[in-house]
């Protein structure tokens, strides 16, 4: 058994207000790459919000939408390296975008469409998860399995405050220090389970404290601090290669934006606080960052803007242009071999 | 009144609580949301937080937990969010919620009533679309109903909110908010066990339940010879009179299932004819049923579930025998 | 060579992990203990605890975590110490394992082996003695087969562990230490999908698997005419053509299953005959199954199981019809 | 959300060691109040004895020991009220005696007879759960539905160490804590799970770490001191009756018997440490501790033992003095109301 790793009490941050609170000192971050992080962010923004329009119109269906996550996302995801996995709950639906997916293939998924479907081996992303938490002993399995085989690959698991509540969490969790595994449990808590506030989900002070229980490292991080998310993640991805094991980090986040297309939060919901939330929003925080340090001005900016719009606009042309699936594909991929009467219905 | 299938299960619930003290509801979502499906609307502000049950997100823990609650005298009502994510609680459901009484050597009553929307057709990602059905009827101790129709999801929700035993009400959410139909006022019981027939005819029965049953008056009207049309209502305990009753004259049998073939309920109703309907049976008993594989993507959900056109087609085959 | 079922398992598992450098298995007290029932005896010692590994007590987490696994590139072999303490696996089973090959539209394979023994007979507490087949054949994306035989079930479980689907493998407990029987040496395979006649007969077919296949050859000796028994073997594939074939011959049809009778695997090949031998069939299918009820206290189980009495009983009703 | 409640790192200690370490204070507990611990303690393990020369003799079946377990489970049941509910795994299959039930109930489980069947509401003893951690959830549900009616009744559940790995375990944790349901959680850590060790079922550095992911308190006890193990239960349930919530309590034992008569653990366990639990084990623990105040001496010890043992011979003799079970039995109780098709098979 491990010694006790207390959690992270207090939130790991590296963005400034502009004011009081002065810049922190970002490690293995040069120029290009800070920009670059924009840039992932920034697709994802623009990912989300053109959705939340195919939606409208009737282009996608059903929307999971992550307005206000792309820090955690972005931030996260760009610590990993290239032959680490990805382990996305619905709430991620586009990471795969970060990893070079085309955006018809997402788009795809939420129109129903097997062109949806992809091959997790070639972005090392797994298959988008819906049942919460169900995933994570994935992640686990995956980076242990690797580790077994020599393999220095690590595994990041996504998830919700709402999931920790999960018994699969749990279980996933154990295994994941019982077995040493290189994973990362990211807790994106936006403090909301579809109507469910955090404070019904449970009575931990924070869900870091999760991590006690494990035996594992717990680290709170702020959630719209890409930069914060970032070295979060990197130091718990360097543990993971040195052979320390996992590691469980809880991005403290805000859902200011309905569960998904179909949830009218006005039942539930304070829009005082959903106001607030937005106006210190991720993506304007790292922008103010990057324009402190010179590296962002309004060209550049509506340039990266365009770019992604940009691929936006030719995703879901390419997702709209996809043929009708041939009926056939129902009976296809169940089993690799299927039996005889597998027609029969 | 008019109401829809959703409106009937609300109702039922309002009614339930007013008239039983002890019926709470929990589950995810259910108080301050009044449900994903607006099916708990109301119950919060109207019973208080002690009887409408926001939990935590996990289904074992809301299952396990009303096994604890029926020990302390309640009535509990526990509302999975869709059927797919009642899977975590099929090991509560079968070791303990279907057993305990037994456990008891018949002690104690275990009233739980377990609701879940049910069924494809609504276009929603992958695990919204499942049909469960037959992990539930196949396990011991537990009682199965799933309506067609707005009055009768309040008439067995009600007789479930009533039953000693433990019962699995699944309301097919593709029917949720269309058709509308008549729901009674207030009090309204339809007892367990009871089938219906849906729609009288002398050449070949379709027996169904749940959305199969709108699908079974479509293929009727599809078919040049006159079929009936049967609602199981309740998947268990099985009103065999009326199924063997019908087949008895007709001769000839379709059984329609919106879930995957195989070992699906639509088996148990072949098994049934087979065993009790043999001198009966002019031909095959044919089943028409959702394929061996997952639920499709929705862009292809129709290339999957039981159309009018394929319960027709299996009606003729069966004619044509 | 002359094994016990037990043996011919752990014989199948030390070829299986010799044969294939990915093979290993994971599942509670499998490697220092080698198994409750010793089925995994050895392993630790010769393969190392990176590919035999005893896991925390949680099912659902080694069946989640074999999926990962298979991510990466492991054949893992889950046990399941029994099949009841199986269920809370469930939920992995249904949403994962069953579907995440289809869900990466073929590109990844998931051979996922799960083993456990099942069925009832020996005498143990509460929840050591469920037949839960039927929950695993409805799941779609997922194959299940049962050995009645030593010789089958290496047989078996060594297809499964070439399989490139998920494999279900459930091993009758009550044959697990007798009797005896000829299991080959080293490579042994039984191809999934082929059922096996048990024993030639003209005038009635008795259907059955796992443990009540002794129990139909015992029934077999009990009538009078001569009963022909067919052992399914895999219950998903199902072998249809030995099946039809022989009630073809026989015209006549029991189906024994000890699980609890509604909505069980019999209803399946009772289906199957009332749809595709109605014109062979010359008396009802009769099922001689467990009942709807939780598997009694031991010492009353005999009265649960089906035995070569209520067998021979219902053949005979059949005979006479 | 609660407060970060820590947990108690080192264990509760009363029983002294009769060197160095001297008795410490017990509260609640008046001379015959020890005295009557005690014979239940000699109930339970005479129950525990006899069982073993019983299936020796194959009077009974397979039997689950609890030897070196009585301190854990006569010390918190004696801090229960009356009304107060018991949630027992197979390991305190016989902690019903306790409650006056007769040892012929408990005789006829472990015979596979109906006869061992039994009321809870009779005795506030739920059934014996066998599926491991599967009772926690109902424990929980029991407590708090009593308090929504306004009774003061709080529950106990008892589970193992191996029992923390189990979802359910957790999910019934977190539903203790966010209803604030007045249950005590007991964890009989022995350190094993049939044949896995304690250090192959968790990192965490002790169980009652897994309490701060909760935010309820958690305790640990030395589970061999039966006067530890009341005060650890009394103060926790006091807790639960001021409406404080749940409390998690680690007691730390050794299995030093088999796991159950079918069990071999020569495969993995350390006789050496099994020679020295056993030496140190609880009765005898609590024997001396007696025979230092003054309360305990050879005649009376042979006559509560004389008795226990009478009421085990008087007890087998009653369960092997039951008919044979009604063959119809096997249709009854499955449902209050059964399908007319119950006895078709
Ligand atoms: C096992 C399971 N139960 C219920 C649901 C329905 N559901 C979808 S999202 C959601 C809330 C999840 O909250 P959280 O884990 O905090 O993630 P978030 O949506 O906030 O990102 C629920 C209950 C589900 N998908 N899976
Ligand atoms: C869900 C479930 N899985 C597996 C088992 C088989 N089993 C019985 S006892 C046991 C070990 C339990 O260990 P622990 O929780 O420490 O309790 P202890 O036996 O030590 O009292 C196992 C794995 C079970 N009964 N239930
Ligand atoms: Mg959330
Ligand atoms: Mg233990």
């Amino acid at each position: 058994m491990g010694k006790v790793v207390p959690a992270e009490g207090d939130l790991l941050r590296i963005i400034g207000d502009g004011e009081q609170r002065p810049d922190g000192e970002v490690h293995g971050l040069d120029e290009p790459a800070l920009l670059e992080l924009y840039r992932k962010m920034v697709l994802l923004r623009t990912y989300d919000e053109r959705s939340l329009v195919y939606h409208r119109q009737g282009r996608v269906g059903t929307y999971a939408i992550f307005w206000g996550h792309e820090a955690v996302q972005a931030g996260s995801a760009s610590a990993l390296a290239d032959e680490d996995w990805i382990f996305p709950s619905y709430r991620e639906s586009a990471i795969g975008l970060l990893r070079g997916m085309p955006p018809e293939v997402v788009l795809s998924w939420w129109r129903g469409h097997p062109a949806g479907w992809w091959d997790p081996r070639e972005y090392r992303v797994a298959s988008i998860t819906v049942p919460i938490a169900t995933h994570v002993p994935h992640a686990v399995g995956l980076a242990w399995g690797s580790r077994l085989k020599g393999e220095s690959v690590c595994s990041i698991a996504y998830f919700g405050d709402g999931a920790t509540s999960e018994g699969v969490f749990h279980e996933g969790a154990n295994f994941a220090a019982v077995l040493q595994a290189p994973v990362v449990l990211l807790c994106n808590n936006n403090q909301w389970a579809i109507s469910t506030p955090l404070s019904a989900q449970t009575r931990a002070a924070t869900l870091a404290d999760k991590a006690v229980g494990y035996g594992m490292p717990g680290v709170r991080v702020d959630g719209g601090d890409v930069l914060a998310v970032f070295q979060a993640t990197a130091e718990a991805l360097r543990r993971a290669r040195a052979g320390e094991g996992p590691t469980f980090v809880e991005a403290l986040t805000y859902r200011s934006a309905p569960h998904a297309t179909a949830d009218d939060p006005s039942a539930y919901w304070d829009v005082g606080r959903v106001e607030q939330e937005r106006e210190n929003e991720c993506l304007g925080r790292y922008e103010r960052y990057l324009e402190r340090r010179g590296l962002l001005d309004e060209g550049l900016r509506e340039e990266i803007r365009a770019e992604a719009l940009e691929r936006m606009r030719e995703g879901i042309a390419a997702a709209e242009a996809m043929p009708a699936p041939d009926p056939d594909v129902v009976f296809a991929h169940a089993y690799v071999d299927p039996p005889p009467t597998i027609r029969e219905g | 009144m008019e109401r829809t299938l959703v409106e009937a299960v609300n109702d039922a619930l309002h009614v339930g609580m007013e008239r039983d003290p002890t019926v709470m509801v929990l589950g995810e979502d259910v108080g301050r949301a009044g449900g994903v499906f607006r099916a708990t609307a109301g119950l919060l502000d109207r019973f208080g937080p002690e009887r409408c049950v926001d939990t935590p997100l996990a289904e074992a823990g809301i299952l396990g937990t009303a096994v604890g609650l029926a020990m302390a005298g309640w009535r509990p009502v526990c509302e999975m969010q869709y059927e797919s994510f009642s899977y975590p609680c099929l090991d509560q459901l079968i070791t303990h919620v279907g057993r305990y009484r037994w456990r008891t050597g018949g002690a104690m009553e275990f009233p739980i009533v377990v609701r879940m929307p049910t069924g494809g057709g609504v276009r929603a990602p992958e695990l919204h679309e499942d049909s469960p059905e037959a992990y539930y009827v196949h396990t011991p101790g537990v009682k199965v109903a799933i309506p067609s129709t707005p009055g009768d999801a309040k008439g067995l929700l009600t007789a479930a909110l009533r039953d000693p035993d433990p019962v699995v009400v699944l309301e097919p959410k593709v029917l949720y908010r269309s058709p509308r139909g008549e729901v009674p006022e207030g009090e309204h019981v339809v007892p367990l066990g009871r089938a219906r027939i849906a729609r009288e005819g002398s050449d070949v029965t379709l027996i169904a339940y749940g959305a199969m049953v709108p699908t079974c008056l479509a293929a009727a009207d599809l078919v040049d010879e006159s079929a009936e049309v049967v609602d199981i209502r309740t998947l268990k305990p099985l009103d065999e009179e009326t199924i063997l009753g019908s087949v008895a004259r007709t001769g000839r049998a379709v059984v329609v299932q919106e879930a995957p073939r195989v070992a699906g309920f639509g088996a148990e109703i072949a098994a049934l004819l087979a065993e009790k309907a043999i001198l009966d049976l002019r031909g095959p008993v044919v089943r028409v049923t959702g394929y061996d594989v997952p639920f499709p993507y929705w862009s292809i959900e129709h290339e999957y579930l039981p159309s009018p056109e394929r319960v027709a087609a299996a009606a003729r085959r069966v004619l044509a025998f």
